[in-house]
């Protein structure tokens, strides 16, 4: 008969008016300011930087080898390296960004960059309240405000910072066993000069081949003149301008 | 006469002139709805309310519209660039120069042209009502089977519509549209389009 | 002092006519009357707005507005705002006149409306003695307005928006009109007061209302239908449709035009709805004997919160119907079903509310409510489908 | 299944008279072979992979353009010469200069037979004038908005498509976009962005080298 | 139901000619141009209807608003950059085109995804089928004017769904979740008792929904008879998906291709009897239906596992020279893409082959005689997302 559909539909629209006072399930809505979503442990909203330790100009672990930079589809990632290598997480001597920009408002949020990161350096947080004020160069994030501790990645990321930390742990126990073994080699070596043959102390790439490093002359010098990392932080932390100028 | 009757007859005149000059059909059309409303707003003013709201409802709701939508099914475009008068604009005048007088002579001898308040108090609805299905009971049967009978030609003319004969509707103005298959029912202007 | 109570506005507005000299007196007393009407509707209409987002929110699980103060109630304030502040943007080539004649024309058709309505004991503003005719003839006068705002818009949605409010509101005046025809022959009156006396009372536990009739019953339904379409809501909200039209009528309106527009379509509905209350619910009186110290302006309100909160229910509910199925529902179930209404008021008289009567009027409505609703169908039928699958 | 496509260009060979169709192999693993059909052959040849009971190739999955520019491909030719009377080794660059033409692709699935797919390709004349090829519209009205996509991107002439207009670009946009030389116009509407002084940034760190990229 | 494999329609006409409809009309004719900006053209689609009072005479759908090149673009960046951009082609079914496409390079590369990746594949992208189909519906109905309540009871299940993709992909809409040789992340821990619970949960929705609306007077009068499409037209315009087999055309890619691990699962194809709005509709709530069938055996099946072809190199993967043509059958019918390698890191050629584009061929035989308000819910039925058709 007619009007009994309508009547069956109108029954339902008053269950779920009346569902919606009472099944928590049924609203979905959340008061966003007010209340919040915890966010998911997969979340990513755009990359950050992660630094070991305290400081981040010491302990940022990104070399600047620039993968990123060519493989992000939009190309909203710029780097420019610095002149001076500094020791990485490993202890090896690497190049740092001297610039680590990223544009927010081209970036797309597609995580390309945190997986073809050989050295876990780039990773994506979960904040996603990113509007400024300033439609130009507030997009543009820097690299202070790009870097955050490492403490920060474990408690956005637990488990993946878990692999992460165990990975770079492992790795670096190699490192090390490598370098005190090669350290034994080469005292070896010493002892046994007598041959006339030095073993090769070239280390092993560890599982992911760092990028090589430019064979350019003034930067070879650059790097020598700094010798300490102490050195070299306070010559890379604020004297941007004279040492691009030299 | 009374004052606010005079302005409302004043309103009648104007608005039926309007009505009868303006270029935009329609803008003649809302005119005429004017004309009427003020024409019920007199009936009021003399204590014919049935006669007031019935001649809103039936000449501002229904007959305004339909001349609106004759308008608007009919009309094309601009509106014409021609004279505001026809060459043949004295017979007309002549028609309604007659009317006129006729209707003029008519309530002149009436012997209620003193007491025009009269008329309306006296007449309550439901005495209207009686007298429609006493006195006027006749023409009143007469007036139904004549609009039936123009609602049964009208849907049978309407049917004919939705069938193969063309020749039923495609009488007049809408044979030369056929040339212009794209017509913009808003104003089209030239330059603009 | 429950008469006092029920008779406070009325004995209010005698007191303070004393007040002012006698020659401005008619003008003061119009001014009572027109005042407390739109300062009573206004607020109700923002109520509603909020009532209805609210309420539809909840339908689909929403919360509905909740920002602008306390669980969002004074977001019509913040809308009236905006609407107010807002550019009004007038397209080029607009008619203007019309264009700005047509929110004013829609709203003051709408407000007239108001002054036959019995909104309590001794509460009209104007009793006429053919008070449902004037409220009918006022009604007719928005389709004018609709044309006007469609037609200066130019603009092809609003036209077709505006030619289709217009037939709808043609074809739903009729069987609006017929089904209060019963109600007419019932009560022996045009007036809204009287027919609102002719429904005080009891018999037994129930009220006199007509609504508890069976041809009163289609009426109301009917009545309600065709109030509906009059006032273009859901379901039959063709000619604002905006999957369709984008907005319909009032597409290029904006602004403090566009509000309006909103409020005198509301004023509609709520005048519409008065005037089911007023014909079929008894009006002011209250449902029960034992209610009836509760002031009758209440119980009026109350009642026009009902239907509004069933057509905000609706709306909840239904898609929308096509502009030829509407036309189709007019004019072959609406007006044949009104007409057999006045067939079924017409018996009640002779045979009285005895069993007879309820019997004879009652498988009248029931019977050519079933026949026309099967006649409606379309030709293939609205049946269960059958699918096949592949395995 | 479907024939083997060597099975079939023999069979097409020899029911269509003077079909000029070659098999092009595809070196993918996970690909199939196809077919090139002359264009003049087109309609044919497509009237019969659809009408033909044991193909029945009723659906045009997909219809797509490839533009293949003019190539120039240097070899070394090391020849024995007369020079100045001495015969000699001498080395000397041959180029080798293929002309480019677009090709249209077309994969074709059967739903009554549940099988597929054939490919098939056609290719114009060359780039610039001869880009005619007949429209498959008529076969397969799914290749309706394909063709005017293709037309629009790559600037294939369907012969006979029923309205052959730019499916995506607007109408008085001029190059076709999806070519390999097509040169991006500089007029854009765009705002400011930071994203153009980053751009800045790479383009003029890239020109003067100043950190020589690994 | 017949359950005989693959053979259950009759075979299709092969004298079948295509031929276009028109409509001739006599009166004055209207050309609307129905979007861009259009409420329900779903996104910046354009349809220029000529009208006959409110019939389609004419409809020429314009494309192009959104369209960017993807194709181009994709042949400017890697392999792997490219993937990211599949997510915005069919912005609700990301998790299907990043199937599609990691399919067709995984046939270019010859990779073979391990099984509990191609589980994941299975299940994400029947996740994906349902949470697109419960929007199509919902939209379709609002199109219809259903004041947005089935709508937001859809969107009330996608948000589940969508919250299982942001635990596992990290994003709601733009999953960039597959990788060629498999699948980028493995589930994480508990997630498939939230899948399960999820899956459980939704036969109430769609009992809901069916009584909501399914047995709605006006739905059935609004779609049942509206934008027939015949079986062979359908054929011919290269209609694919749930549009093809509401025409009762049986032409699934899951169960033709067998691609993935589809042939473990046993499910039934849906099939419509008269390919009208209706029956669209009807098809993808059966379809949802199967889609839950097969997320439950997906859901208990899954093995332990690696989820990358250890052949698979993330950082400078370049494929021989050489093409391949994948395809997937998505929520919106058949998505294919065409990739034809030179041994670069980029494609050479690379093609999306976007079934929205395709249904549209068939838009104007559908709609023309048919008033604007059907064009509008036929346009819905057909489920366009304009990333994909414009790309």
């Amino acid at each position: 008969m007619l009007g009994t559909g309508l009547i069956k539909g109108m029954a339902e629209t008053a269950r779920n008016f009346v569902g919606s006072f009472l099944e928590e399930d049924r609203l979905t809505t959340v008061e966003y300011p007010e209340e919040r979503i915890p966010a998911k442990e997969a979340a990513r909203s755009f990359p950050f930087l992660v630094f070991d330790g305290d400081d981040a100009e010491k302990g940022l672990r990104c070399v600047a080898c620039q993968i990123c930079e060519k493989e992000c589809p939009p190309q909203c990632i710029f780097i420019l390296k610095d002149t001076a290598k500094k020791p990485d997480f490993v202890g090896k001597m690497q190049f740092q960004p001297k610039v680590f920009d990223i544009d927010v408002s081209v970036c797309m949020s597609c995580q390309i960059c945190v997986e073809v990161c050989p050295f876990e350096a780039i990773k994506m947080d979960v904040d996603f309240e990113l509007s400024r004020f300033d439609r130009f160069e507030g997009l543009l994030i820097h690299k202070d405000e790009l870097s955050k501790p490492n403490s920060y990645f474990r408690k956005i990321h637990p488990t993946d910072a878990a692999a992460v930390d165990a990975n770079l742990a492992a790795e670096k126990a190699k490192a090390e066993a490598k370098a005190v073994a090669d350290a034994a080699a080469k005292a070896k070596a010493a002892s046994a000069a007598a041959a006339g043959l030095a073993a090769p102390a070239k280390p092993a790439a560890a599982a992911p081949p760092p990028p090589p490093t430019p064979a350019d002359p003034i930067l070879k010098s650059a790097s020598s003149s700094t010798a300490g990392p102490g050195l070299a932080e306070t010559g890379s932390g604020k004297t941007h301008a004279p040492a691009h100028g030299s | 006469m009374s004052f606010d009757l005079a302005i409302l007859a004043l309103l009648i005149g104007v608005s039926a002139i309007a009505a009868i000059t303006l270029r935009d059909l329609v803008h003649c059309v809302l005119c005429l709805a004017v004309t009427f409303a003020s024409l019920a707003a007199v009936y009021l003013r003399l204590g014919a309310e049935f006669l007031a709201f019935s001649q809103v409802l039936v000449y501002v709701g229904a007959v305004a519209i339909l001349a609106l939508f004759v308008v608007l099914l009919t009309r094309t475009g601009e509106p014409r660039a021609e004279s505001r008068f026809s060459p043949q604009v004295m017979i007309p005048l002549a028609v309604c120069a007659f009317v006129f007088t006729g209707l003029a002579a008519a309530a002149w001898s009436s012997s209620l042209k003193d007491s025009p308040e009269a008329v309306g108090a006296s007449m309550k609805l439901k005495d209207v009502g009686r007298e429609l299905m006493t006195s006027y009971v006749l023409p009143l049967e007469v007036l139904g089977l004549l609009l039936t009978a123009a609602l049964i030609g009208a849907a049978i003319l309407a049917k004919a519509d939705d069938g193969e004969d063309d020749e039923v509707t495609d009488l007049g103005e809408s044979q030369g549209q056929q040339q212009r298959p794209m017509v913009a029912t808003t104003h089209s202007d030239p330059k603009h389009d | 002092m429950i008469e006092w109570a029920d008779q406070i506005f009325v004995l209010l507005k005698r007191e303070i006519l004393l007040l002012v000299p006698v020659a401005l007196q008619p003008l003061a007393s119009i001014l009572l009357s027109v005042g407390p009407i739109m300062g009573v509707f206004a607020t109700l209409f923002a109520a509603t707005t909020v009532l209805e987002r609210k309420g539809l929110g909840r339908i689909q699980n929403r919360l509905g507005p909740n920002r602008v103060g306390p669980f969002g109630l004074l977001q019509p304030l913040a809308d009236g705002i905006k609407a107010i502040i807002k550019e009004d943007v007038v397209p080029y080539r607009t008619d203007r006149v019309l264009h700005t004649l047509a929110p004013i024309l829609i709203m003051v058709a709408a407000l007239l409306a108001y002054s036959v309505l019995p909104l309590g004991r001794n509460m009209v503003a104007l009793d006429l003695d053919a008070g449902v005719l004037f409220f009918f003839a006022a009604g007719a006068t928005t389709e004018l307005a609709i044309f006007m705002a469609g037609w200066s818009s130019r603009n092809k949605y609003a036209l077709l928006g505006a030619m289709r409010a217009i037939a709808q509101m043609i074809s739903y005046e009729i069987p609006l009109i017929l089904s209060t025809v019963g109600v007419l022959m019932a009560a022996g009156t045009l007036s809204t007061t009287g027919i609102v006396e002719a429904q005080s009372g009891y018999s037994g536990l129930f009220p006199n209302w007509y609504v508890l009739t069976p041809w009163g019953f289609a009426g109301f339904f009917l009545f309600l239908i065709a109030a509906t379409a009059e006032a273009n809501r859901s379901p039959f909200d063709l000619p604002e449709g905006e999957s369709e039209l984008v907005a319909g009528y009032f597409t290029e309106y904006s602004g403090f035009k566009f509000a309006m527009f909103f409020f005198g379509e509301y004023l509609g509905l709520f005048a519409a709805n008065a005037l089911a209350i007023t014909l079929f619910l008894g009006g002011w009186n209250a449902p029960l004997q034992i209610l009836d110290w509760v002031p009758s302006y209440l119980w009026f309100f109350a009642k026009l919160l009902f239907l509004i909160g069933l057509s905000i229910w609706v709306r909840g509910t239904t898609p929308r119907l096509r502009a030829d199925q509407l036309m189709n529902f007019a004019w072959k179930f609406m007006l044949p079903m009104s007409l057999v209404n006045i067939l079924a008021s017409g018996l009640w008289r002779f045979t009285g509310d005895g069993v007879l009567g309820w019997l004879v009027c009652g498988s009248l409505v029931a019977g050519s409510y079933y026949a026309l609703g099967l006649n409606l169908a379309p030709k293939n039928a609205v049946t269960k489908r059958i699918y096949r699958f592949a395995t | 299944m479907m024939e083997s496509l060597e099975a079939l260009v023999s069979r097409m060979a020899s029911v269509l008279p003077a079909i000029d169709v070659s098999l092009v192999p595809n070196e993918a693993p996970g690909g199939p072979s196809s077919l090139r059909v002359a264009p003049q052959d087109g309609r044919r040849a497509a009237e019969f992979f659809k009408s033909d009971p044991g193909l029945r190739l009723d659906y045009l999955s997909n219809l797509t353009g490839v533009d293949w520019p003019d190539r120039v491909t240097k070899q070394k030719v090391k020849s024995k010469r007369l020079v100045d009377g001495v015969e000699k080794e001498v080395e000397e660059t041959l180029e080798t200069r293929t002309p480019g033409f677009l090709e249209v692709v077309y994969h074709l699935y059967s739903i009554e037979l549940k099988h597929g797919p054939l490919i098939f390709r056609m290719r114009t004349a060359d780039r610039m004038a001869g880009v005619h090829l007949p429209s498959m519209t008529p076969v397969w009205r799914g290749a309706e908005f394909q063709e005017r996509e293709v037309f629009d991107l790559y600037g294939v002439r369907f012969d006979s498509h029923p309205d052959l207009r730019r499916l995506l670009m607007w109408e008085t946009f001029e190059d076709h976009p999806m070519r390999k030389d097509y040169v991006e116009p500089n007029d854009y509407e765009y705002e400011p962005t930071a994203h153009d002084e980053v751009l800045a940034k790479i383009k003029e760190r890239d020109s003067s080298g100043v950190s020589g990229t690994a | 139901m017949s359950s005989s494999n693959l053979q259950l329609e009759a075979p299709l006409d092969p004298a079948f000619k295509v031929e276009r409809r028109t409509a001739t009309g006599r009166g004055d004719l209207l050309e609307v141009s129905m979007g861009p900006q259009h409420p329900s053209t779903h996104g910046v689609f354009r349809m220029d209807v000529v009208l006959d009072g409110e019939r389609v005479t004419k409809l020429k759908p314009v494309f192009g608003y959104l369209h960017r090149n993807h194709e181009k673009i994709a042949e400017n960046t890697t392999y792997l950059g490219s993937m990211p951009y599949t997510d915005r082609l069919d912005y609700f079914c990301s998790l299907t085109n990043n199937w599609a496409y990691a399919l067709t390079v995984e046939k270019l590369a010859g990779l073979q995804p391990p099984e509990r990746a191609e589980y994941i594949r299975v299940i994400t992208a029947e996740f994906t089928r349902l949470q697109n189909h419960v929007c199509l519906i919902g939209f379709l109905l609002q199109d219809m004017g259903a004041s947005g309540t089935p709508l937001m009871y859809a969107f009330r299940e996608r948000e589940a769904i969508l919250d299982l993709f942001e635990s596992l992909t990290g994003a709601r809409m733009m999953c960039n979740y597959m990788r060629f040789g498999g699948c980028r992340v493995d589930l994480p821990s508990g997630w498939l008792d939230q899948a399960s619970k999820v899956v459980d949960r939704f036969p109430r929705f769609l009992d809901e929904f069916d009584r909501l609306i399914s047995g709605n007077e006006i739905l059935a009068a609004r779609t049942q008879g509206v934008g027939v499409l015949p079986r062979e037209l359908a054929v011919s315009a290269s209609v694919t998906g749930p549009v093809l087999r509401a025409s009762g055309v049986n032409y699934d890619i899951r169960k033709v291709d067998k691609y993935g691990i589809y042939d473990r699962f046993s499910f039934r194809v849906p099939l419509g009897d008269h390919g009208d709005v209706y029956d669209r509709y009807m098809v993808r709530v059966l379809e949802m239906h199967e889609s839950l069938a097969i997320l439950k055996s997906a859901l208990r099946d899954i093995p332990p596992g690696p989820i990358m072809d250890p052949k698979a190199k993330l950082r400078s993967f370049k494929p021989k020279a050489g093409e391949a043509y994948g395809r997937i059958e998505s929520a919106k019918g058949e998505l294919g893409f065409y990739v034809i390698s030179d041994g670069s890191a980029n494609p050479y050629r690379y093609r999306v082959r976007p079934p929205s584009l395709i249904n549209l061929t068939v838009l104007e035989d559908m709609c023309v005689g048919h008033t604007v308000a059907d064009a509008v819910i036929i346009l819905g039925s057909i489920d366009i997302v304009l990333g994909e058709v414009d790309r």
